[in-house]
């Protein structure tokens, strides 16, 4: 079974990685869908144990979520409001892209260096799934910095999201079942806010390039 | 009686939402306010005669105890104050066309859904939920900040919704840590219940927890907005209409304050010594009250000032809190309940000069005591109040604070401390209180008087709440007060 | 006769202050009531407190517990506790109220139908009683409250007629340096509670550690410091006191910056109790320095009320020279100079507080009658206003330290104390001190020839401007409240030794010694034996022998010349003609030879702009203009604010950049270095 | 009772004496310029003749005006009953405190100076304005050299020094005497408004001082002025003689004889100053007036070293 979900760390790891290379919207949103696909997964294997072992649906019941929210609603969402959004050809990142995969290979290792040590929980064998998931959480941050357009930081958003929720998979089985049904209301509803957002900033400043938003300085 | 504090602001969005009439609207939001009010002192009542209150609910347990109740207080007393103000507040935007009566509907639900999560946050025994509460408080003020909808506003919720929504998600991280550091100790049906942290807190795994206390710290920090996470609150709360910058920094910061010290408490526990989590929150705060300093001497948004000063305090807050001695611990939840208090009255007072002028350049503003003689006395005081100046409230907690820090051996630390909020007092003194004297432009056209009557008995009960607990504590506070330093302190 | 105690009497007055601020509410409506009722409430206040502090030092009592009340807030508390020390300020400060309150029944008549009277009555009445707190605080924390609220109602008494150009910056500078200034008697306040555990004044301070010692020592010295005003952290005074209504500057330059020298004296030497040398020489320097640039830079204002500011600087000095030589007395174990010098230091503490708060309402008459401040304006008022000129040349005299007046006198004790000090062998207190004698001389000939400007531009000669043919005498209740004072100047410098008694009794409570033991030859006389032999002066002979000589001369002088006759004439003009008022020799002029000699403190300039006329040998027009540089400000605060400012710009707009990118960074960076700390701890 | 005998010795010796100090200088000055010049007793006659005369006052001066010849009168010669003419005479009611001394003139200086100012005249604001230079700058010196001299006697009063002084060996050759004495034989020069301070002579504006505040004077006011100004002059050469040249420890006998003694012995030594004062007003030429801070400190530097020598440096 641990392999299987060391498989499944390194999948969502790596697609975090092609998040971070690729160039256009459209394509963020289609990784980001892949990636949401691969921790439904996870959390189905897991979810289909538990419920083997010890009796338990909670966990599949957020699988079925996850594949109704991340992997369908969402994306359709984001590209709905993508596709309100005149289209314009803008460079999206401020540093090229090998640049930004090296610095996310030093991510991973920086994440392995400081989460590696913290002590051994008998009982789980987790410290690798949580050092790549955790990685997943900084590289969804970095991608926000790297991104110049809100939909780039809803998706980095979401990443971290996405890893967040990994890492609680992998390192507890997932939060108390009342908890993550919160944190999903919370993050359709930020996503949701977000979208209608972004949609406002591209009325009012004809463009969603973030960085025009720096009137408030100081 | 307790449920009457769940359900009333519930009830209040509701209406909010199928009401259209604008008066009635305010009338539902003064009633819900008020009849929270009442609760809250029903709560409060009995937390002082019984104890903690737990109240089984649905799957999760509510749990107040003084902790809490000090911050509950705080929140609906503030929310009834602010729901006043709006009267006037938003009567007089929708004189001058600013807003719409559709708006006013939509701000009142918002409001709601705010002191609803607010509450939530502060009554839940589990701490995922209460992160859920914590992240919607963000969501709800999120539109409230962007209220004015213009480029300006657009942007400050923009920042305030990502910087915030990444931050509180630091925060699950550090939740989740929690959780596996606790995965040996508490079954999976309670994990993350409060008490049983606290409890059987020496058994949780301490690296974890360290490692779990980092990102608590940082998520909840960006929330209170301590720095260097602040960067979204002088936006936020200049760019927010004024009653709702009076919650967010009156409140708000509050609720996060509270998660993190509740987490704090923990770890505090486990590690069977403050000197880790002290050592970081006392940076955070003097960071933040550094920033403030620097950053208040040039200040030309008198609304952005007011922000950091919010800052400021949290910082203080946070240094007090990181100390974790009895004494500071007392002196961060006497901070706490003074700030609240004087830092709403400067932003509710700000709102009628913003009213009044149209404009928040501290450049454009001159002649304040003269044009409004209420707000403008409440604002000088509440500047006087909140740079720690005797004999109102404030200084009667920064005293605790130093005193707690010289206490704690900190010398240096405190000498810098007490010497920085003295600049702090120099840099508002220098760029705010020009605005009182003199006269405003003739191009102006400004009339005298106040505009917002019941906002300006707000303004009244408030100075004379800031300048009565400077010199006398109620003995009910200052119990309740002990026992949630008991609480956090332990023993 | 258990009313006259100290206690009822005290709480009587605090009483009659609150009834007088009541009043001051209740008729609102009407100034003429509100400033009768407020101000009686005051003059009777101050005669009760002024009892009851007398009545505190007759008895000789130890400490006098008035009131203490729980605010179950923790550490703070009202905490009144009178000592000796304490009484003799809130005498003074009695005194000069008693005096102001008199005075301000006319003063305050121009306020009438044009500004908020009642208001300016409530915040008078507030600051009379901070003080009084201060004066009688028991704890070091309801002293830093009455200390900061004193600061606060001060502040909004400088910034009342907001409307004049300049009250603004004035009220500014003076809340935003004393604020900072209090800071660090709060970090005084903090040391002193984590080693002894308490905030009680009186308590002892053994527990503490002697580098904390020197520290807290450090704090309160600046803290006191910009409160007194010394320099280099003067320069808020010239600008408040000028700022402040008359009445109220009198009472601020008259005893609020004394609250200093009551903290000194109460904090270092009674609670510190000196343990080292440098404190005393440390004083001793800022002392110097004070007296000597504060009447150096009073020479250049001709604004009255600035150039009695910049006097209260050099006075601050004198006083601080006494207590810096004090000091190191009492570090040498000398208790015998010690209390000499305390006493000389208290008492110029008292004489300043007499003739300053009398020269501060004689600016106030001047501005009341001839509506303005400035000296180049006036001239000739002496025949307008001639009871108000006698009052003015009084407290000249005694401010200049010339000889029957009170200031004499304690110099002279100031002199006396810094001869004794000199002692062959002990090098850096004795070129200390006898350039502290150096000091003490050119500052007093130096206020000698700034009063003499002062009173000969202003009220000698013709009249400059109409401001002055204008003006008319001053109604009859601010001559008396000025007469007062002018009275215990002339009493003091004449039969000081009842007063040196008093004080007596506030140095025996400190050091247990009594100096007018030593000082004794009846209450006429001055008596002083140093190691060889007596040094004395006798006043009141002095004052004797001069009326009978100037009684001989005059009658010589009839007896050889008969009787003359007078003949009126017009001033000596050179055969030009009549001679203008603008002919005469203008303030400016008067110091111009100064100026240039000590350029170097104020850094003059000058220009001569002239308006070409159709030949260059007729100009249309020609403006010359002098002016000196406020050099503490232009080279000192100046370029320290500007960095400030520029270092909070730069700051400012490099990290709060409005880029949402880089307060995402902010955060990750944050996180990834907790996360390294967290792995490397 | 014996007491006040004394001092009404004290003052008629120093009345008397007084204007004679300025008939000497003036003489010797003449004698120097190959002149006959007036008599010696000419002052007396001078103060006589404005005695008797009427006085002329300008009309925009005030009681100041009238009241200043007589409180500089009073002042200089209470100032002059501090400094006992011989230690024969104890002061001891009025305990001849120097300090007293020196703010005793100050006063006489002040209502001077308020005097010039009243007139509304040009001479008289210049005079003042340059007398509250001279006196700031030279007031340092004059007290430095006092105390310095009163340390070593361990008595700031007048008469304690002088009684000191006798049994010191030779004061003027140990250094710290010999520095006080030349600071304040500058003081002296520089207070009694002399060349090379001020001109006593001269009535051109450009030169005066002294005089300038005077220029409105006449009759008994300026008589008062100029025997006020000659009393200050003797109270300082006085000083000079007493404290510098101590020679009552050469009288053996006691009682009036003594007395009479004494003061011949000091009006000798008064004659000899003069003539120094003279000879050194001769020697040099009026300074510019803003090169009189260099006299000034000259002086104070003379003090200051002279109380080094002692205090610090223990010679």
């Amino acid at each position: 079974m641990e392999n299987y979900y060391d498989l499944l760390s390194v999948l969502i790891l790596l697609s975090s990685f092609v998040l971070v290379a690729n160039k256009k919207t459209n394509a963020y949103i289609k990784t980001f869908r892949i990636q949401s696909a691969f921790i439904a997964l996870t959390a189905g294997i897991m979810g289909w144990s538990s419920a083997v072992n010890e009796g338990k649906y909670d966990i599949l019941i957020v699988c079925a979520i996850i594949v109704a929210l991340k992997v369908i609603y969402i994306p359709h969402l984001l590209n709905k409001t993508y596709g309100n959004i005149e289209y314009r050809i803008e460079k999206d990142f401020f540093l090229n892209i090998p640049i930004l995969i090296i610095i996310c290979c030093g991510l991973v290792v920086f994440s392995y260096f400081s989460v590696s040590n913290i002590g051994t929980l008998t009982g789980f064998h987790i410290n690798h799934q949580v050092v790549n998931s955790f990685s997943v959480v900084l590289i969804g941050f970095f991608f926000m910095i790297s991104r110049k357009k809100a939909i780039g930081q809803i998706i980095g958003y979401l990443v971290i999201e996405n890893g967040i929720f990994v890492t609680a998979m992998f390192s507890t089985h997932g939060m108390p079942f009342i908890v993550d049904i919160g944190i999903f209301i919370d993050m359709i509803t930020a996503v949701m806010i977000m979208g209608i957002m972004v949609t406002r900033i591209n009325v009012k400043f004809e463009s969603i390039n973030i960085d025009k938003l720096s009137k408030l300085k100081g | 009686m307790g449920l009457v504090l769940w359900i009333a602001p519930v009830i209040a969005v509701i209406l909010s939402r199928i009401v259209n009439n604008t008066k009635q609207l305010h009338i539902i939001s003064v009633c819900a306010s008020f009849i929270m009010l009442l609760a809250a002192g029903f709560v409060t009542n009995s937390v002082v005669s019984y104890g903690t209150l737990t109240y089984k609910f649905f799957v999760s347990a509510f749990y107040i105890d003084a902790v809490s109740i000090i911050v509950l207080d705080i929140t609906i007393t503030i929310g009834f104050l602010v729901s006043i103000y709006s009267i006037g507040y938003l009567d007089e935007e929708l004189k001058h066309k600013k807003t719409t009566s559709k708006k006013i509907k939509f701000y009142y639900s918002m409001m709601y859904v705010f002191i609803f999560s607010m509450v939530l946050a502060l009554t839940v025994n589990n701490i995922g939920i209460m992160w859920v509460a914590i992240e919607a408080t963000t969501l709800a003020t999120a539109f409230l900040v962007g209220f004015n909808n213009d480029e300006h506003a657009l942007e400050a919720a923009w920042k305030y919704v990502i910087i915030c929504s990444v931050g509180i998600a630091m925060a699950l991280v550090g939740i989740i840590f929690l959780h596996l550091a606790s995965i040996d100790v508490v079954s999976n049906e309670n994990a993350l219940q409060w008490d049983l942290l606290y409890n059987n807190a020496k058994d949780l795994n301490s690296s974890v927890l360290r490692l779990s206390f980092i990102f608590i710290l940082i998520g909840f920090g960006t929330k209170a907005g301590l720095a260097p996470m602040h960067t979204w609150l002088p936006d936020a709360h200049s760019q927010a209409p004024s009653p709702i910058s009076a919650l967010l920094s009156g409140v708000l910061l509050n609720g996060a304050m509270y998660a993190a010290l509740r987490i704090l408490a923990i770890v505090n526990r486990n590690l069977d010594d403050s000197g880790f989590t002290g050592k970081l929150m006392i940076a955070f705060g003097l960071l933040s009250i550094s920033a403030a300093a620097v950053f208040i001497i040039t200040q030309k948004d008198y609304k952005r000032l007011l922000a950091y000063s919010s800052i400021e305090h949290m910082g203080i807050i946070a240094v007090a809190f990181g100390l974790f001695t009895p004494l500071s611990v007392f002196a961060g939840f006497f901070h706490m309940i003074n700030h609240s208090f004087t830092k709403s009255m400067l932003f509710l007072a700000s709102g009628n000069i913003l009213q009044k002028y149209n404009t928040r350049k501290i450049s454009k503003i001159r002649g304040l005591l003269k044009i409004l003689p209420v707000s403008g006395t409440a604002f000088l005081i509440g500047l006087l109040a909140v740079s720690g100046t005797p004999p109102f409230s404030i200084f009667a907690s920064e005293v605790n604070v130093f005193l707690s820090i010289f206490s704690a051996e900190h010398y240096i630390l405190g000498a810098v401390f007490v010497l920085l909020l003295a600049f702090i007092f120099a840099g508002i003194a220098f760029t705010l209180f020009r605005v009182f004297y003199g006269e405003p432009q003739e191009s102006q056209y400004i009339r005298r008087g106040e505009t917002n009557k019941p906002g300006t008995a707000v303004l009244i009960v408030l100075m004379l709440i800031i300048a009565g607990t400077g010199l006398y504590m109620p003995g009910l506070l200052k119990d309740l007060i002990t026992s949630a330093q008991m609480i956090i302190i332990g023993g | 006769m258990s009313w006259l105690t100290p206690d009822y009497l005290m709480n009587w007055s605090i009483i009659a202050y609150l009834a007088a601020a009541i009043a001051a509410v209740i008729f609102y409506g009407r100034p003429h009531l509100c400033t009768l009722l407020a101000q009686s409430g005051c003059i009777i206040a101050s005669v009760l407190g002024a009892a009851s502090a007398f009545s505190m030092l007759l008895t000789g009592r130890e400490k006098l517990i008035i009131s203490q009340l729980e605010t179950s807030i923790p550490f703070i508390s009202i905490d009144l506790t009178l000592d000796a020390l304490s009484a003799f300020f809130i005498l003074i400060l009695s005194i000069l109220v008693c005096c102001v309150s008199i005075y301000s029944f006319g003063y305050i008549k121009h306020y009438h139908g044009k500004r908020n009277v009642s208001a300016f009555h409530i915040l008078y009445i507030g600051f009379i009683l901070s003080m009084f707190f201060v004066f009688s605080a028991g704890n070091a924390v309801f002293f830093f409250i009455s200390w900061e609220i004193m600061t606060v109602i001060s502040y909004f008494l400088v910034v009342f007629e907001s409307e004049q150009d300049g009250n603004e910056k004035a009220g500014l500078i003076y809340i935003v340096m004393t604020h900072i200034g209090a800071a660090f008697l709060m970090i005084a306040f903090m040391i002193m509670f984590v080693f002894t555990r308490s905030f009680d004044i009186f308590g002892s301070s053994d527990a503490i550690p002697d580098f904390a010692k020197n520290l807290m020592f450090i704090f309160f010295l600046i803290g006191f410091g910009v409160k007194a005003g010394v320099v280099p952290v003067h320069i808020w005074l010239p600008y408040a006191h000028p700022a402040a209504p008359s009445n109220v500057s009198a009472l601020m330059s008259g005893i609020m910056i004394k609250t200093a020298i009551y903290g000194l004296i109460r904090f270092v030497l009674c609670y510190l109790n000196i343990q080292d040398t440098w404190w005393g020489i440390l004083i001793l320097c800022i002392g110097i320095l004070s007296a000597v640039l504060g009447v150096a830079y009073a020479l250049m204002e001709h604004d009255i009320k600035r150039l009695l500011a910049f006097h209260s600087v050099e006075n601050i000095g004198i006083i601080l020279i006494g207590l810096g030589i004090s000091f190191v007395a009492f570090a040498q174990n000398n208790g015998f100079l010690g209390s000499l010098a305390l006493a000389a230091s208290l008492l110029h503490t008292f004489n300043h507080t007499l003739f300053k708060g009398g020269l501060f309402l004689g600016a106030g008459s001047i501005q009341y009658a001839a509506h303005t401040r400035d000296i180049e304006k006036l001239g000739g008022l002496i025949k307008k206003m001639p009871v108000t000129a006698v009052l003015v040349l009084c407290f000249s005299l005694a401010i200049s330290a010339i000889v029957p007046f009170n200031g004499f006198v304690s110099e002279w004790l100031t002199y006396q104390s810094l001869f004794t000090v000199i002692v062959p062998g002990q090098t850096g207190i004795n070129i200390i001190s006898i350039l502290s004698i150096a000091a003490l001389a050119m500052s007093g000939a130096l206020a000698a020839a700034c009063f003499v400007k002062l009173f000969g531009i202003s009220f000698l000669g013709k009249a400059r401007s109409e401001y002055a043919l204008s003006a008319n005498e001053v109604p009859a209740s601010m001559n008396v409240g000025m007469g007062i004072l002018a009275a215990f100047c002339l009493t003091i410098g004449i039969f000081p030794m009842f007063f040196l008694k008093l004080i007596d009794k506030v140095v025996f409570n400190i050091s247990g010694i009594i100096v007018t033991g030593e000082l004794q030859g009846g209450f006429l006389m001055a008596w002083y034996p140093v190691s060889v032999s007596g040094n004395s002066i006798t006043p009141s002979a002095i004052f004797i022998a001069s009326a009978i000589i100037l009684i001989c001369a005059a009658a010589v002088i009839r007896l050889i010349g008969g009787k003359a006759s007078n003949r009126k004439y017009g001033t000596w003009d050179c055969g030009f003609g009549e001679l203008t008022p603008r002919m005469q020799y203008t303030a400016t002029g008067f110091t111009k030879p100064l100026r240039i000699v000590l350029r170097i403190l104020y850094r003059p300039g000058r220009a001569l702009k002239t308006e070409e006329g159709d030949s260059s040998y007729f100009p249309v027009s020609q403006k010359y203009s002098v002016w000196t540089e406020p050099v503490f400000e232009k080279y000192v605060y100046g370029p320290v604010l500007t960095n400030v400012k520029k270092f909070s710009l730069r700051v400012k707009l490099s990290v709060q950049t409005g880029s949402t990118h880089a307060y995402l960074v902010y955060i990750f960076i944050t996180v990834l270095a907790l996360m390294l700390y967290n792995r490397l701890t | 009772m014996i007491n006040i005998t004394y001092l009404i010795v004290q003052i008629i010796v120093v009345i008397a004496i007084a204007p004679l100090v300025n008939g000497i200088i003036k003489k010797i000055k003449a004698l120097s310029q190959k002149r006959k010049g007036a008599p010696i007793l000419q002052l007396y006659y001078d103060l006589y003749k404005l005695l008797k005369k009427d006085t002329v006052v300008s009309d925009t001066t005030s009681w100041i005006f009238k009241a200043a010849p007589y409180i500089v009168f009073t002042s200089s010669l209470v100032a002059a009953m501090l400094v006992p003419v011989t230690t024969m005479l104890d002061p001891i009611w009025l305990a001849g405190d120097l300090i007293l001394m020196v703010y005793l003139l100050a006063l006489g200086r002040f209502f001077m100076m308020l005097a010039g100012l009243d007139a509304a005249s040009t001479f008289g604001g210049m005079g003042a304005s340059r007398e509250a230079m001279i006196s700031s700058l030279i007031e340092p010196s004059i007290l430095v050299s006092l105390i310095t001299v009163g340390l070593t006697a361990g008595s700031t009063s007048s008469y304690q020094i002088m009684e000191y002084m006798k049994y010191v060996d030779t004061p003027l050759i140990r250094p710290v005497y010999f520095m006080a004495f030349i600071a304040l034989f500058i003081v002296t020069i520089a207070e009694t408004a002399r060349i090379p301070v001020d001109d006593p002579s001269t009535h051109l504006e450009l030169t005066m001082v002294h005089e300038a505040m005077l220029l409105e004077y006449s009759g008994r006011g300026l008589a008062l002025m100029e025997l006020g100004a000659s009393i200050k002059q003797l109270t300082f050469i006085t000083l000079l003689a007493n404290i510098f040249i101590p020679h009552d420890q050469l009288i053996l006998i006691s009682g009036v004889g003594a007395v009479v003694l004494s003061v011949l012995i000091y009006v000798i030594k008064i004659v000899f100053i003069s003539i120094l004062i003279a000879v050194a007003e001769v020697s040099t030429v009026k300074l510019r007036l803003f090169s009189i801070p260099n006299i000034a400190a000259l002086a104070f530097i003379l003090s200051f070293i002279g109380f080094m020598q002692y205090f610090v440096l223990g010679r």
